[in-house]
């Protein structure tokens, strides 16, 4: 039995819908979404990474170029992940609490 | 065979620790458990072959990210909020969805193992990983390179103009001022009205 | 020329005391030269009408002048026109004359009226109605005419604009008329459907080669020209009051005197039997159609005598009156005696203008009061008025000396139409056969009734209040001499006119009414016409009987004594039932109080109230309107279109906005659902569409 | 290196100037942010007709990352020109609410330079960081109010939906280069025209496309609009409103007709699928708002589905017709928000709708030029929304989409119910509120949006020249 | 006259030039002297409205009725591919021009004192208006005549809105959505129209005059096309039973106003029907009219009855209009001579009595700002200028002959008896309903004993009323009377519309 692609795949897939999961299901606070957004990233990362890893190096075909993406994702989720938690900080000064339940000054 | 174990082994602990940042109570908690799919992820990357990105993963995630998590969560004192009832309702809807989405997610791996040709195993190129990505980020991508930075200084120009604050009474070292600090300059002489004090 | 003035001066009236006499010029002419104006100008129709006349009738002057042109539609053509042949001459002078003189009498009817210019407009305005109905040369101006003469009589009714029941009156005299108009309009419709022409000339030709066709109407198919003769015996049977739209006739009583001696006796009324003697072309080749007239003719007749022998008010026995002579005439139309029938309108005309004028000059007397229950007795008061009515009365039983030219104008005239009607029940027409016995039975209540009114009028005791009776009065000149002038017509138009109209048929019209057509019933037409009507004389020859029979069976211009003699027995019996009720001990006063205590026989009762026809219509078609208009309004477009369409829609719209605003909750976990939702939704239906 | 360097001339000059501002702005001793706007409105525009200045270059740069064509030049001219009438409506508002700060500006300018991205991006890796560039400053953006509840609480939605979408986008992105092995539009393009619609590219296609649904908030991804709509500073509200959903709805098309050309009867089921849930929900939605940001939030999403309606034709024409209708929508929009931004009385801002009570009276010109982007946003003719939406419908109508159109037109008419709503107040109700004297600014972009919406395609002389210059655009993608 | 002068757009585009002036002229009109304008603005338009009116009169005029096709045509390109900017007369279009050249400046007149505010903007928009509905007549290209179509919701919408009476808000949305709604389904339909002439013709056009003579529509296509103009024309006229935004529209609009909509607005269904539905979709319009007929007799029946029952004296008028416009219908889809001459005439006809009914309604709503039939009664006493006037213009409501309403009914008739005598049996019942409610009417409000004491000091029409009324009494007489004045015009273009007609449905028929 040979780990192949497609086990990888399927772990990012699942990982990918525990990041989903994880930010629909979740009532307490939003750093646990936040958390959830990076659990996708890291998801699509591996996904990046098994199919850069996986393919072969047929003329057109650019294997290196998935893991220069996983590279970018990882910077731009740091940056996302700054900014994010900046605003939740913003957030939090104003409201006092940061539970998912009160978000919901803007409705309807 | 040792590849096999491993990679169950990291997919577990990725997918169970993955699983215990959404369902973990306690806020610090849940970033361990981050923490701790990071590490297992780092190892599927390795498992791969994908090593500078296994590092990167290292370094930036658990040591950048989710220290500013971790961060975060201490600096904002969250409470432990308790589930609310209307909680298990909504469950097995969002439970639903979740499962659909990854079948039909699955379904699109399955399909690719199935029907694809350009699948091989790891492959085995002459050069290392990190050499790999030495000879064409800086090339080829060079651009987006250069816009990633961008984007990096936007969200620190955006985590700044959020949270930095200038509080009034706070004194502050002006270096400037102090190197073009003149003997003239240095002493300055007040007169002081009676009673009025130095304003 | 002569035309033109004839028939424009009285618009030319109308126009200058309708802008420059009434309130709505600021009354730059005072009263007087406004009615003078008018006056005047009616006279000088009224004179060159005779004068018209004299042109057509005696020296076939005949013409078709064009005025303007109107509708000119493809094969729509109607010009503003005149066709003037003697049937055109005799209306306009009927019309004319008589209108002249109500103008004149209305000078001192209407005296102290506040508005007379407008009343004189309005009477003008009608006038010249008229006219353009009778001179028409098609029938699209004959509509005209029509619903002009139609708003005339509208106006008119409603002049007393501030009673109200002349104001419904009014509405129902234009309503009903418009009912009648309808099926003229779908007969012009027809016609111009079939013949490809509204021209009198172009269709009447073409009869002939149409007769044959059928036409689809409303689900059954119909020869073209029954259709077309029913359809505009409809508008007929509208404007002459006939059975089943005849209730808006008594109604127009509401209004001021001299008109309804103009309107609804002398002209507008008879217009219906001018058209279907106009289109005889086509009633001759409608028989169907024409025996249909001749019953609802006969019939009429009857009703109304039979309604006019319990009326109280005096006008509306009259307007009874007006209605069973009409019905007269229809039947006369109908078994094809045309000549007959246009003669009793013009005698009809004379009489019954007078008879209304009297009565107005009654109710002048009396202080408008109408209730022939409060008077009695005032024949030294106005004894003038009272022989006029007198003379009228004698007019419309038809006295006169069977088988001589001596007589009064209705007798002549009368004498004709039954004449015809039995010529044609022998003939083998059941419809004329019918129309005869009842024109007879109609006579005697006729004669009934009319000197049920003197009685009760002139008669007897006073029954009204004191005071007006001490101060009735005889009525000015200006009303006396209109009494009298129709008064010599009433004597005179019967032996005068007599062999013109009736005797030297075809001479006199010259085409205008058929000779051609149903020789059959030509046979009335006297003494030249006497071999035709050996048919009906043969056929009674074979029950002659001798002795006072054979006297009665006497020949006398080709029918048997006796059918000469049964109307004016009739008439005379009709007076004698009259006098013995009405004259006899207390008479009068012992009817109506009798009547008052027994609250009346049912038979009574339903003479009384018409028949209870009104009350039928207004269960059914008036409330039935109403209703109607209530239920499209209130449930059909409010409930159901409104309710469904847009309110609906816009309800639906805001339920829908306000179930998606819930959707739109505030709550992240609900924002990232949906949009999971839609992205497992969204590949689950494009895999379904393209993998399968 | 020259080539480059004329081709991506825009982008560097926004970059440079940027990066000059910035630094400026942080050693600067004193507030010179209005300084910096002026500034940067200056760079704005002058990015936006650099390209027509050079005459349109065209050609591919940074090993084909990104792609210059005449439909890029066009975008940057409306980005360019939209994101510097944002900047200047911005000033009243950030200075009257005392939360000027050069910050913003450079933000947008950044925020720009990320759209430039999107729009000339030929790899999946440009498209990405051109995304992201311009969303981070986004959300920066959003949550600038920083002392607000609301602003902020809207800056976390949007941040967080939008990492989410990101996700999405990224998941299709790694499926779409799992499946041909190449990031590369042109190369994207050649494996799906040689191996058709196979399960991966598809699902990574729809993948893909929800995510970018997220940023032209095309319904079911439109949840976070009408939030982040009302809670955000207005001029951000109305910056967003135009630029970024211009730039996304410019990128989905590139993507469409140029990676999945082939493809084009599955992508077009994903795209009618949106466009016909965006025009419902935002009409109806839109029925019972009583906040006219958040109104504009619906409306947006409306109007996102007509230009999805256009672009489902998947031709040419359609392409040409996304642009003038999206081009119309923009100047729409800004001129909307310019008067919004005057909606000021003596305490201070208002959003309510019923605050417009009787501005007719109170306030003349306001009034008619606000209704007249009404009528113009109903697509009532003869104002430009009329042509927007006749020249989106009419390539549906050629691709066959009849039934769409009219379920198009069907909605419109559902909508335009409640820009009708806006009109009756301003003209029939009873005043109650006098708007203090709005600033020369807003007052100037609201009426020069309102002049050009009545002539613009009205009068033959500017309407064939501004059509050619579309399809020319349109034409360079295929 | 006018040759190769573009006097079409000068007609169409003036009351415009002139609205902008007027709009710019407040603008810079010195602060502190707003009454000034107030009260200057209706003279100018007037001014405005007059130069176009005699302008019609002179194209009118120079107009050769023996030339079937559109003359004064002009050609510009506008939007490019085959859309352009088309307009031109022809003995169809050419009245519906001077009418609403006509009917303008009489509304303006009528305005100046009835509307108490804001009187610029109000003359702004009825000169918009103006602009807006010469444009839809004159228009030659699909696209631009639904630009114009269109557009006429924006300022009557302003004007019921804004100067419209209690439930304004209600009929205004009601009006504008409703025909919104109508009018988009023709949108579609002219996008598939031009769309397909791209197919048939090798380029797409809107061109009028090439689709009439050049596209072959299929026929299943046709009806379904037909049907999508029908919605848009049907809700314009309006038919039963899309008829119920009539009424409001009409209660809560200023005088003026229910005078453009009764007058023109109504007539742009009509004109429209003419216009597309015949001859663009000629098999369709066969395989519908009993459809039309079912609708119109439908409508003239029911509304006439609904029209008796109101108590608001403008929602009468406005259900007898549905009804009058039932003639219209009826007519038009005859497809023979005096059918479709009878509608335009019908059209032309109670384009100038239904305003006038609603000008007499608009002068004692001046004097006692009520409508209710109840409310009135013995005007005629205290007001008899007015009586004449009311009596003249109710007697051609009812369609008396002498004046134009006999006309266009009788002509409508005649070519519905000729298809069908049920049709025209029904719509002859509608003479008799016209006469039961309009004299119910007159009687109610005119006639009868005057009880209501605010009556007693009512002032009977002042100069400017007569003024505005009396031209349309002469024309409603003169039209009666001489009828060639219009059919002489109009004649050349029907026959000519029904001959391609013919030739169509005979090439369809085989």
């Amino acid at each position: 039995m040979t780990i192949g692609l497609s086990h990888y795949l399927a772990v990012a897939a699942i990982l990918f819908t525990i990041g989903v999961f994880g930010i629909f299901v979740n009532r307490k606070n939003v750093i646990i979404i936040l958390m959830c957004v990076e659990l996708i990233l890291l998801a699509v990362n591996i996904n990046f990474v098994a199919f850069s890893t996986h393919m072969a190096d047929l003329p057109g075909n650019n294997p290196m170029a998935g893991q220069i993406f996983a590279l970018f994702i990882l910077t731009v989720a740091a940056a996302e992940a700054a900014v994010g938690l900046a605003i939740l900080v913003v957030y939090f000064r104003n409201r006092g609490n940061i539970a998912v339940e009160n978000i919901d000054l803007m409705k309807g | 065979m040792l590849t096999v174990i491993s990679f169950y082994l990291l997919a577990f602990v990725a997918v169970a620790a993955a699983f215990m940042v959404v369902a973990a109570r306690n806020p610090v908690h849940s970033v361990m458990y981050l923490i701790l799919t990071f590490f297992s992820a780092a190892g599927l990357f390795i498992l791969m072959g994908a090593e500078f990105l296994a590092l990167l993963l290292v370094m930036v995630y658990v040591g950048a990210v989710a220290v500013l998590f971790l961060f975060v969560v201490m600096m904002l004192d969250v409470d432990f909020v308790e589930m609310k009832q209307g909680f298990l309702s909504y469950l097995p809807i969002g439970a639903l969805v979740a499962i659909v989405l990854l079948l039909e997610m699955l379904m699109v791996g399955a399909a690719y193992v199935a029907g694809e040709t350009k699948t091989v195993v790891v492959r085995e190129t002459g050069v290392s990983n990190l050499e790999a990505f030495g000879q064409v980020l800086y090339t080829d991508y060079a651009g987006i390179f250069e816009a990633a930075g961008f984007v990096l200084l936007v969200a620190m120009i955006g985590a700044i103009v959020l949270t930095l604050r200038d509080r009034d009474g706070v004194r502050k070292q002006d270096a400037t001022a102090q190197m073009a600090r003149t003997k003239e300059t240095g002493m300055e002489m007040v007169d002081i009205e009676p009673g009025q004090g130095i304003g | 020329m002569l035309y033109h003035i004839i028939v424009f001066a009285p618009l030319f009236g109308a126009i200058i005391a309708g802008l420059l006499g009434t309130r709505f010029g600021r009354q730059f002419l005072p009263e007087k030269p406004s009615m003078v104006i008018t006056t005047g100008l009616l006279f000088l129709s009224a004179i060159l009408s005779w004068i018209a006349l004299f042109k057509v009738g005696v020296g076939h002057e005949e013409a078709n002048i064009n005025v303007l042109r109107w509708m000119d539609v493809g094969d729509m053509k109607a010009n503003w026109a005149f066709k003037i042949d003697t049937l055109t001459a005799v209306m306009l002078v009927v019309v004319n004359s008589v209108s002249a003189l109500v103008h004149l009498y209305s000078w001192g009817y209407m005296s102290d009226d506040e508005f007379k210019p407008r009343f004189f407009a309005y009477l003008s305005l009608f006038t010249f109605s008229m006219l353009m109905l009778v001179t028409s040369d098609n029938f699209i101006q004959l509509f005209f005419g029509w619903e002009g003469v139609g708003l005339a009589s509208y106006l008119l009714i409603g002049y007393y604009f501030k009673k109200d029941t002349a104001n419904a009156a009014s509405i129902k005299a234009f309503v009903t008329n418009r009912v009648g108009d309808v099926g003229l309009a779908l007969g012009v419709m027809t016609v111009f459907l079939v013949f490809g022409s509204v021209n009198f000339d172009t269709v009447f030709g073409a009869i002939a080669e149409n007769s044959d066709r059928t036409l689809p109407f409303l689900g059954m198919e119909f020869n073209a020209i029954e259709l077309i003769a029913a359809l505009l015996f409809i508008g007929a049977m509208g404007k002459s009051a006939q059975f089943v739209l005849h209730v808006w006739l008594p109604d127009a009583m509401e209004g001021p005197t001299p008109v309804s001696a103009l309107i609804h006796a002398a002209t507008m009324v008879t217009a219906g039997v001018f058209l279907v003697c106009r289109a005889s072309a086509i009633y001759e080749a409608a028989p169907i159609t024409s025996g249909f007239i001749t019953a609802i003719g006969a019939f009429t007749a009857l009703f109304a005598a039979s309604v006019a022998l319990v009326q109280n008010d005096i006008k509306r026995v009259i307007a009874y009156s007006t209605c069973s002579q009409l019905g007269y005439m229809f039947f006369a139309a109908g078994v094809g005696a045309y000549s007959a029938a246009m003669f009793h309108l013009f005698t009809h005309a004379f009489f019954k203008a007078l008879l209304f004028l009297c009565a107005g000059s009654v109710i002048h007397a009396m202080h408008h009061e109408q209730d022939m229950r409060k008077m009695g007795g005032i024949r030294k008061k106005v004894p003038f008025t009272y022989a006029a009515m007198i003379i009228g009365t004698l007019a419309i039983t038809g006295i006169g000396i069977p088988g001589t030219k001596i007589g009064f104008a209705g007798f002549f005239s009368k004498d004709a139409i039954i004449e015809a009607a039995y010529s044609a029940g022998i003939a083998g027409s059941g419809a004329g056969a019918f129309a005869f016995w009842i024109g007879l039975i109609a006579a005697l209540m006729t004669a009934f009734y009319s000197w049920r009114l003197i009685f009760m009028t002139f008669h007897g005791d006073y029954r009204g209040d004191k005071h007006t009776f001490d101060h009735a009065h005889e009525s000015p000149m200006n009303m006396l001499v209109p009494l009298g002038l129709l008064s010599l017509g009433a004597v005179a138009a019967g032996f005068v006119f007599y062999s013109k109209f009736m005797g030297n048929a075809g001479d006199f019209w010259h085409g205008a009414l058929p000779t051609k057509y149903g020789a059959e019933h030509a046979a009335i037409a006297g003494e030249h016409l006497m071999a035709a009507a050996e048919t009906g004389h043969d056929a009674h020859d074979a029950v002659k009987h001798g002795g006072l029979f054979g006297w009665l069976f006497n020949k006398v211009h080709g029918y048997p004594f006796w059918v000469l003699l049964l109307p004016l027995v009739a008439s005379v019996a009709g007076g004698v039932i009259a006098f013995f009720m009405y004259m006899r001990g207390e008479g009068t006063a012992k009817h109506i109080r009798n009547i008052e205590e027994t609250g009346g026989t049912p038979l009574y009762n339903f003479l009384l109230n018409k028949w209870y026809i009104d009350e039928l219509y207004d269960a059914t078609v008036v409330k039935g309107a109403r209703k109607l208009g209530d239920i499209f309004w209130k449930i059909g477009d409010m409930k159901i279109i409104d309710g469904l369409g847009p309110n609906g829609v816009a309800a639906f719209a805001v339920g829908a906005a306000k179930r998606l605003s819930k959707i739109q909750s505030g709550y992240l976990y609900h924002y990232a659902f949906i949009m999971l939702l839609g992205v497992a939704v969204i590949i689950a239906l494009v895999f379904r569409t393209v993998g399968g | 290196m020259l080539q480059t360097i004329s081709l991506f001339a825009p982008q560097l000059v926004l970059a440079f100037f940027a990066s000059q501002l910035l630094s400026t702005g942080a050693f600067a001793k004193k507030d010179i942010s209005v300084g910096v706007r002026y500034f940067a409105v200056g760079v704005l525009v002058l990015y936006a007709v650099i390209g027509f200045l050079l005459g349109q270059p065209t050609g591919t740069a940074f090993k084909g990352a990104l792609i210059v064509d005449s439909y890029s030049h066009y975008m940057n001219f409306f980005l360019g020109m939209s994101a510097a009438a944002a900047l200047m409506f911005s000033k009243s508002f950030f200075q009257t609410e005392k939360l000027d700060r050069f910050e913003f500006s450079v933000l947008v300018l950044y925020c720009t330079l990320g759209m430039s991205i999107m729009v000339s991006a030929n790899t999946l890796l440009a498209l990405y960081i051109g995304i992201e560039m311009q969303s981070l400053a986004l959300y920066v953006m959003a949550a600038f109010n920083r002392d607000s509840l609301r602003a902020s609480e809207s800056g976390l939605k949007y941040f967080v939906l939008g990492a989410l979408s990101s996700g999405l986008l990224l998941y299709g992105a790694s499926l779409i280069y799992g499946f041909t092995g190449s990031l590369e539009f042109a190369r994207i393009a050649q494996v799906i025209t040689a191996d058709g619609a196979t399960p991966g590219i598809i699902a990574g296609m729809v993948f893909l496309l929800c995510g970018l649904a997220f940023k032209i908030s095309a319904a079911p991804f439109h949840m976070w609009t009408p939030d982040v709509y009302e809670g955000s500073p207005t001029p951000v509200t109305g910056f967003f409103a135009a630029a970024p959903k211009f730039a996304a709805m410019a990128l989905i098309a590139r993507l469409l007709v140029g990676p999945f050309g082939d493809i084009t009867t599955q992508w077009q089921q994903v795209i009618i699928v949106l466009a016909v849930l965006s025009m419902f929900v935002g009409a109806i939605g839109a029925l019972t708002q009583t906040n006219i940001k958040r109104l504009m939030a619906y409306s947006s999403i409306a109007n996102m589905g007509y230009a999805l309606v256009a672009l489902s034709a998947g031709t040419q024409a359609g392409v040409k017709g996304m642009l003038i209708f999206m081009s119309i929508y923009t100047i729409t929009v800004i001129g909307i928000f310019a008067c919004i931004l005057q909606m000021r009385i003596r305490n201070g801002m208002v959003e309510q709708i019923s605050d417009l009570a009787g501005l007719s009276k109170t306030n003349r010109g306001l009034a008619i030029v606000l209704t007249i982007f009404m009528f113009s946003v109903m697509g009532i003719p003869p104002l430009l929304g009329f042509f927007g939406k006749f020249f989106a419908f009419v390539p549906a109508m050629e691709a066959g989409l009849a039934w769409l159109v009219v379920i198009a037109l069907v909605a419109s008419v559902i909508g335009a119910f409640y820009y009708l709503r806006l009109v009756k107040i301003m003209w029939g109700d009873e005043n109650e509120q006098e708007f203090v004297q709005a600033p020369k600014t807003l007052r100037g972009l609201a009426v020069i949006t309102a002049l050009l919406i009545f002539p613009l395609l009205l009068l033959p002389m500017i309407s064939i020249p501004a059509q050619s210059l579309i399809s020319q655009a349109a034409a360079s993608l295929f | 006259m006018f040759e190769g002068l573009p006097i079409l757009s000068a007609i169409t585009f003036i009351p415009l030039a002139g609205a902008l002036a007027l709009m710019f002229v407040a603008r810079i009109w010195p602060k502190g002297d707003d009454q000034g304008l107030e009260r200057n603005a209706p003279r100018v338009a007037l001014i405005v409205s007059l130069v176009v009116f005699l302008l019609a009169l002179a194209l009118t005029i120079d107009f050769d009725s023996a030339d079937a096709g559109f003359q004064f045509v002009e050609d510009t390109s506008w939007l490019g591919g085959g859309i352009d900017y088309r307009l031109g007369v022809d003995g169809i279009s050419i009245l519906f021009v001077l009418l609403t050249a006509f009917l303008t400046p009489l509304c303006i007149l009528a305005s100046e004192k009835s509307i108490k505010t804001r009187m610029i903007d109000y003359m702004v928009a009825f000169l918009i208006l103006e602009t807006l509905m010469i444009g839809t007549f004159v228009a030659l290209d699909l696209i631009l005549f639904y630009l114009f179509f269109e557009a006429v919701l924006i300022p009557m919408f302003i004007i019921i809105g804004v100067w419209g009476g209690k439930n304004r808000v209600y009929a205004s949305y009601k009006f504008f959505l409703y025909t919104l709604l109508g009018s988009v389904l023709m949108l579609a339909a002219i996008l598939w129209i031009y769309n397909f002439s791209g197919q048939q013709l090798g380029a797409p056009t809107t061109n009028m005059e090439r689709l009439i003579t050049e596209l072959k529509i299929p026929g299943g296509i046709q009806t379904w096309l037909w049907l999508a103009f029908f919605a848009s024309f049907a809700v314009k006229m309006p038919m039963w039973p899309v008829h119920t935004w009539l009424p409001d529209a009409h209660v809560e609009a200023p005088t003026a106003g229910s005078v453009i909509l009764a007058g023109i607005l109504l007539k742009l269904g009509g004109y429209g029907f003419l216009r597309f539905s015949l001859t663009l979709f000629p098999n369709a319009s066969v395989e519908l009219a009993p459809l039309i007929f079912w609708m119109s007799i439908i409508a003239i029946i029911y509304t006439s009855l609904v029209a008796y029952r109101q108590n608001d004296i403008k929602k009468l008028i406005a259900y007898s209009s549905v009804a009058h416009m039932g003639f219209v219908t009826m007519g038009i889809f005859t497809f023979n001579l005096q059918g479709i001459q009878g509608g335009i005439y019908q059209m032309l006809s109670h384009g100038i009595i239904s305003g006038a009914l609603f000008f007499c309604v608009g002068v004692i709503y001046d004097r006692m700002h009520t409508r209710e039939i109840a409310f009135y009664g013995g005007l005629v006493k205290r007001m008899p200028v007015y009586a004449a006037f009311l009596m003249l213009f109710t007697m051609a409501n009812v369609g008396l002959p002498g004046t134009s309403g006999f006309v266009g009914e009788i002509l409508t008739m005649v070519g519905a008896y000729q298809v069908s005598p049920w049709i025209a049996a029904g719509a002859a019942l509608g003479m008799i309903l016209s006469a039961m409610y309009a004299l119910h009417l007159y009687r109610e409000v005119i006639f009868g004993e005057q009880t209501n004491e605010k009556l007693d000091d009512i002032l009977d029409m002042n100069r400017r009323e007569v003024l505005i009324l009396a031209p349309l009494a002469i024309l409603t007489i003169v039209l009666g009377v001489y009828p060639s004045l219009i059919t002489d015009i109009t004649s050349a273009s029907v026959e000519n519309l029904i001959a391609n007609f013919n030739a169509a449905t005979a090439v369809a028929g085989n």
